[in-house]
């Protein structure tokens, strides 16, 4: 097996005197679909914020790998712009778009980091830039007719409906060109039928060639989807397995019989 | 009629568009045209006010006597805020509206920016209360004459006095930042210092509008000044007097025109008692300033504000000039000023080349059981 | 070691009179996140009234102390009225604007307000009655604090201590904290968010206009621009001490009213304001959300 | 038409009015004299007006509530006509073209006064753009602009006094002194949110102020500098009348400029980049955008206009002390752009005509002109939360050799 992009040794992270998240370990492969599921609270949302440097991790090491490049990054203490210039990109469990912007626009802000124009190139509109723009729009247009929503560039973000809005999220991360796409619960408050195109879309992506690691509750979704699962519990990584090895785990049993079971 | 908000916009727009023609359209008629300037609205409002209705009162005595060669005086009277910007658009208002003499601005400052546009236009101006000497001896101003005595013949005044007649070894220096009172307190320290007969042993400004003086006050006790010379109005003045007297110092407390007036010891009451302050000349029996004060009571049962006498005498000298000059001319104006001796509640007076009044003669006053009385 | 109590004293006087009028701004602002710019013209009104209100009763030969609770009375009455009338014409029909709409409608309130005072009374500087006599007991130590100063610091004291029990324990301080925390669940709970918001003006404006009545009567004058600047420091030290937080705003009070002190003290008044505002540049730098404001949390 | 039940209402409101104004407006004492004045018929016409006004303020609203309405039933929400006529080209060339040329031919049907306080306005308008790159566009809160704007008069007015630079040399020179306090003082502060920002930016405004107050040595203090020339056109000596004319020409094309360039900038990528900031930050920073580069870039090219801005404005006044740039010019400018509509160009165009110019015409109202100032800016701002002009929606068109597909927006 190639080299694991992600590599995460140790992972802590301490709120006051609470644990939230305690020795956690975890590797990606490229070409993989990685998913992290754990009961309400088991801390996988401020898992994924140390991941994207919105929160510093207390302990531990993260390193991220460019598969084409080689090139390896230690990622603590990154801010959160930096990391997705490394080429990892995230979505958001409580979508986070840009509400009054149009969706197009949501995805050309993808491309932001990927594109150089500033004042300069803003005021004179030098052909450099001009070509720049013109990409920007094209690549952003083709991303949203891969995820669908070619139809609505011009709608305001906050006027699509909420299985839209989460394919838009996908879209936008997906502008940045990463080579690792988190996913936080992309397919929570969607119906069968959106999530079943949520799948084919989440598989074409991998297909592409970007890895993807994501939390979510659908189990079925998660079972059928995934190549290896991570499940954690109260902070601690409690199994790890491909999706047969992890359905007969005895603590991930007890983990989610021991509350609600959302699938 | 049912408009829609952007026809209303439209309508607005065009009504706007009218409105600017319509101010454009006046001429220099058969009237003289009387400017007043100054802050009429704002923080200084109360330093520009009394000027207004000093200038009212004099035209109306005046136009109710046929007013001057056969013309009636028309008032103009516009708001600078004491902000220089917006007294150069007040200027050019004025001079676009052909006023022939302006009374203003009250701020140094608003006057050094609206000069340059009055002079243009030949229109002499005179002010009740810009003290900045610079106004008068820089020489670019022939145009610009004061009924109020400039902020280097009043430093003078108290400096003497301070250090001559108190005899104060220990000076503090306080002033209240702004144009005039920094000005002032700059002049006062730069001169205690020449003098070698005193030491001034702080030189600070209070910040105005400030809600406790306290602090500063405990500084001035602590730096054992016999003295306190303070360059600003009297709000602050009669705050820091206050405050001197709850501290229970008795510090001896001197300060400047803008002080010496009914309003400070309004304000200060009690505590304004044995205060110093230089300001001019004792008027109280001139018969004019009687008028001057029983008119503004008759009429708007008010008390005199700030720089009243000043304005009503300049009102006054400016009437007189174009009277006797028989003309609006600027050249002819001038002349007349620096000619013609008027009588004014402030003495009699006339101007000199510099513009600066003659006759309006400095003394310190001391405050003696709730009024000013001249120190011999 | 004199000095340095006298100018500690100044400087709690200080801080006390910026923590009456930091207390309206930093309940207004815990409850609808709205710098109140009007709220000083509030204080101002509230002083003016009781102003107009003392010197009728001198003049009519009431006694002391009958002024002193009257005209209270009346300046706490009316500015809660100004307060409660201001809320319900400039900000609620904002209520759903944009961010920004309330604070310009609360700019302009500002400037009505102080020409409101200025036409209808004067624009002269007024003498206040003295309505704190000085105190025999208080007279060994006048120097260092005076009268007023005691009143004004006992006053704060009592309101500091009301303000947290009303806040604590009462109805409408529950009401308070839950509209603070959520408006719609509030609404949910079955809580009157208008009547709330407008119990937080009229208190907060209560508070104004009794900080303004012994305010104007410790400084000795009064004038229609007095709220202006008193607010913009009251409002400095609301932020401060963490802005919506009851107790930050009377500690960044304090910690702003020895700061100015000290300053003015041990260095010089002429920079009096930039020590102040430096401070709270460098307190922001490193307490983002103030001395006692709750860090947010980022939800992600 | 009118129910009853309103009438009852206004009624109430009269009276609640009158009790409110009650100490305010009917007594006014004298402390000194011990006399006390009751002005009741103050009270009258409180009573009377504020029950007139609540009676229209109610029938337009019930007018809008109607018109609402039947808007509703139509279902149709029609763009806004002014909101269309931006969007156009063929209306929006025309009318710009008028608007340069009403513009250009003003000083030669209008007075010397007319340009004067055009010119102000216009200056106002390069402000208010400035301001609402920082405000409006990338969402943050300034309350000390007027800083930048001190910068750039008081850059004019020293090297002038000093080294003798002419306004052609210092006016990029104020711009970029502006720009880099920008960035100074953007750097530490910008991590804050909201109104903890407005507030440091506000103690920064109030500390140049007080700098340029305090430090004679360096400001002349509050007395000012004075006798700063105007601009010189080859050396020529101007009139105070062709002065006044040049600079407005001066001003127009300014204006024109940063129109264009504000323009331009809100529709690049760091256009984008700032209306993304402004909606949400988090979001905005995990898609690869550098927080606080994007915030200083914004930052320092508001401060950059109002450098430029301000060396104008020494030029123009010929004069400059601490006394103009004080809190309340930021809050116009401040108003200005909210007024106009957050973002939107030519609402900050209209904002700043209308509130530089009001106070202006109020002059016929005289002492009560402040009062209007005051009374207008909250109801402008009740009846019209969102600005008089909110921002044009963009879209983007596609080029057919990049795209497979074309779509017109």
């Amino acid at each position: 097996m190639s080299k694991a992009i992600l590599n995460v040794k140790g992972l802590t992270k301490n709120f006051g005197g609470i644990k939230a998240i305690d020795k956690v370990d975890l590797d990606i492969h490229p070409g993989e679909i990685v998913a992290l599921i754990g009961p309400n609270g088991a801390g996988k949302t401020t898992f994924f914020n140390c991941l994207t440097g919105i929160y510093t991790p207390s302990e531990g090491d993260i390193t991220l790998r460019n598969p084409e490049s080689g090139k390896e990054t230690r990622l603590n203490g990154m801010k959160p712009n930096k990391i997705t210039e490394q080429g990892m990109a995230r979505t958001f469990q409580n979508i986070r778009l840009f509400p009054t912007m149009s969706v197009l626009e949501n995805v050309m802000i993808g491309r932001h980091c990927r594109t150089k124009a500033l004042i300069f190139g803003a005021v004179f509109r030098n052909p450099a830039t001009r070509r720049e723009e013109e990409e920007i729009i094209a690549t952003s247009y083709d991303i949203l007719k891969k995820v669908g929503l070619h139809k609505q560039v011009d709608e305001e973000a906050r006027n699509l409906s909420y299985g839209a809005q989460r394919r838009l999220e996908i879209g936008r991360a997906l502008a940045t060109e990463p080579f690792l796409l988190l996913l936080d619960e992309p397919a929570a408050g969607m119906n069968p039928k959106e999530t079943e195109t949520l799948v084919t879309l989440i598989r074409e992506i991998c297909k592409e060639g970007h890895s993807i690691l994501l939390i979510e509750h659908d189990m079925k979704l998660v079972m059928s989807l995934s190549d290896r699962i991570f499940v954690m519990d109260y902070g601690k990584k409690i199994a790890q397995g491909t999706p047969e090895e992890v359905r007969s785990n005895p603590a991930v049993i007890k983990a989610y019989l021991g509350e609600d079971v959302d699938a | 009629m049912r408009l829609g908000l952007q026809k209303k916009l439209f309508v607005t727009a065009v009504a706007l568009g009218f409105a600017m023609v319509v101010p454009a359209t006046s001429f220099a008629g058969d009237t003289i045209k009387f400017g007043v300037a100054g802050a009429q609205s704002g923080d200084l409002a109360a330093y520009g006010l009394p000027t207004v209705k000093a200038a009212e009162l004099v035209v109306k005595q005046y136009n109710a006597k046929g007013g001057i060669n056969g013309k009636k005086i028309e008032l103009l009277i516009e708001d600078d805020v004491c902000k220089p910007e917006v007294a150069t658009n007040t200027a050019t208002k004025l001079v676009t509206d052909g006023v022939d003499v302006v009374l203003g601005h009250i701020c140094s400052g608003a006057t050094k920016a609206a000069l340059p546009i009055y002079k243009e236009a030949g229109v002499v101006v005179m002010s009740p209360s810009a003290t900045d000497t610079a106004l008068t001896f820089s020489g670019d101003y022939p145009n610009f004459f004061r009924t109020i005595a400039h902020n280097d013949a009043q430093a003078i005044k108290i400096v003497e006095f301070a250090t001559d007649t108190i005899g104060a070894k220990k000076i503090a220096v306080v002033h209240d930042k702004g144009d005039y009172g920094k000005g002032l307190a700059d002049i006062v320290k730069k001169l205690i210092e020449k003098s070698g007969k005193a030491e001034v042993v702080l030189y600070e400004g209070v910040t105005t509008g400030a809600v406790d003086y306290t602090a500063i006050v405990q500084k001035i006790k602590r730096k054992g000044a016999d003295a306190v010379i303070f360059g600003g109005y009297h709000p602050e003045a009669s705050k820091i007097v206050s405050m001197m007297k709850k501290k229970r110092m008795d510090t001896t407390f001197i300060s400047d025109d803008g002080v010496q007036g009914d309003s400070f010891i309004k304000v200060a009451g009690k505590n304004a008692e044995g205060v110093y302050a230089s300001g001019p000349n004792d008027n109280s029996k001139n018969p004019l300033d009687a008028v001057a004060r029983n008119e503004l009571k008759k009429v708007y049962n008010e008390d005199p504000g700030e720089f009243y006498e000043n304005a009503y005498s300049a009102t006054l000298a400016l009437l007189n000039a174009i009277e006797k000059a028989g003309s609006t001319d600027m050249a002819a104006v001038v002349k007349a000023l620096q000619t013609e001796n008027v009588d004014t509640p402030v003495g009699s007076i006339h101007f000199d080349e510099k513009g600066d009044a003659v006759g309006v003669g400095f003394a310190m006053y001391q405050v003696k059981d709730g009024q000013y009385v001249e120190v011999k | 070691m004199d000095y340095f109590i006298e100018l500690f004293f100044g400087g709690l006087t200080r801080g006390s009179i910026y923590a009456l009028i930091a207390l309206g701004y930093t309940m207004v602002y815990g409850i609808i996140g709205l710098i109140n710019f009007a709220h000083g013209e509030i204080y101002m009104i509230g002083a003016f009234t009781s102003f107009i209100v003392a010197t009728v009763l001198s003049i009519y030969g009431f006694p002391l102390l009958a002024i002193v609770v009257i005209a209270g009375l009346a300046a706490a009455v009316w500015s809660s009225a100004y307060g409660y009338t201001i809320e319900k014409l400039a900000y609620r029909p904002l209520r759903k604007a944009p961010r920004l709409a309330p604070l310009i409608s609360a700019i302009g309130m500002s400037i009505f307000l102080q020409n409101y005072v200025l036409l209808a009374q004067t624009s002269d500087f007024l003498p206040f009655p003295a309505l704190i006599p000085d105190f025999e007991f208080m007279e060994p130590v006048a120097h260092i604090v005076g009268s007023s100063d005691l009143a004004i610091l006992v006053l704060t004291t009592l309101v500091m201590i009301g303000l947290t029990f009303l806040i604590k324990f009462t109805k409408i301080g529950k009401a308070m904290r839950a509209t603070a925390q959520d408006k719609t669940m509030a609404v949910l709970v079955g809580i009157n968010v208008d009547r709330v918001i407008s119990a937080t003006f009229v208190i907060g404006s209560a508070l104004a206009a009794i900080g303004g009545m012994l305010i104007a009567s410790h400084i000795g004058q009064i004038n229609f621009y007095i709220g202006f600047i008193a607010g913009i420091k009251a409002f400095t030290a609301a932020v401060l001490g963490g802005i919506g937080s009851i107790p930050g705003a009377v500690l960044g009070s304090l910690v702003l009213g020895l700061t100015e002190s000290f300053a003015t003290g041990y260095i010089s008044s002429d920079y009096e304001d930039v020590f102040a505002f430096s401070l709270l540049v460098l307190i922001l730098i490193f307490k983002p959300s103030g001395l006692l404001g709750k860090a947010e949390t980022k939800k992600v | 038409m009118f129910p009853v039940k309103e009438l009852k209402r206004s009624f109430l409101i009269s009276i609640w009015f009158a009790f409110l104004t009650f100490p305010i407006m009917v007594i006014k004492v004298d402390p000194i004299e011990r006399t006390v004045l009751w002005r009741w018929d103050n009270m009258f016409f409180i009573a009377f007006g504020s029950f007139v006004i609540s009676i229209l303020a109610k029938v337009y609203l019930l007018r809008k509530e109607r018109r609402a309405g039947r808007k509703k039933a139509k279902k149709d929400i029609a763009e806004p006509f002014v909101q269309r006529i931006l969007r156009e080209p063929r209306f929006l060339y025309p009318l710009s073209l008028a608007v340069l040329v009403l513009a250009l031919v003003f000083p030669m049907f209008f007075s010397t006064y007319q340009t004067n306080i055009m010119t102000t306005a216009l200056m106002y308008v390069v402000l208010g753009l400035g301001l609402n790159i920082v405000v409006g566009v990338a969402g943050l809160l300034d309350l000390g602009y007027v800083a930048f704007y001190a910068v750039g008069a008081y850059s004019y007015a020293l090297l002038n006094l000093h080294f003798g630079l002419g306004f052609w040399a210092v006016l990029p020179i104020g711009g970029l002194f502006a720009a880099f306090l920008g960035v100074l003082l953007g750097f530490p502060v910008l991590r804050l949110r909201g109104d903890y920002l407005a507030i440091v930016t506000l103690g920064f405004g109030e500390i140049i102020r007080l700098i340029l107050e305090n430090w004679n040595d360096f400001s002349q203090g509050p007395s000012g500098i004075a006798n700063i020339p105007r601009p010189g056109f080859f050396g020529m000596d101007m009139s105070f009348a062709s002065g006044i004319t040049y600079i407005y020409y001066i001003v127009v094309a300014l204006v024109i400029i940063t129109i264009f360039v504000v323009n331009r900038l809100q529709n690049s990528r760091l256009g984008r980049a700032w209306l993304a900031l402004r909606e949400d930050e988090i979001a905005c920073q995990a898609m690869g955008i550098d927080k606080t580069k994007t915030k200083l870039i914004a930052f320092s090219l508001g401060a950059f206009w109002a450098g430029f801005v301000g060396v104008i404005f020494a030029a123009k006044t010929t004069f400059v002390n601490p006394a103009s740039f004080t809190f309340l010019e930021s809050a116009i400018i401040l108003s200005i752009v909210v007024l106009g509509g957050m973002g939107s160009i030519v609402g900050v165009i209209f904002g700043a005509l209308i509130l530089i110019l009001m106070p202006e015409y109020l002059r016929a109202l005289s002492e009560y002109r402040m009062l209007a100032f005051g009374g207008i800016l909250v109801v402008m701002m009740v009846f019209k939360p969102d600005g008089i002009i909110s921002n044009v929606r963009r879209s983007y068109r596609f080029k057919k050799h990049h795209s497979k597909e074309v779509i017109e927006p």
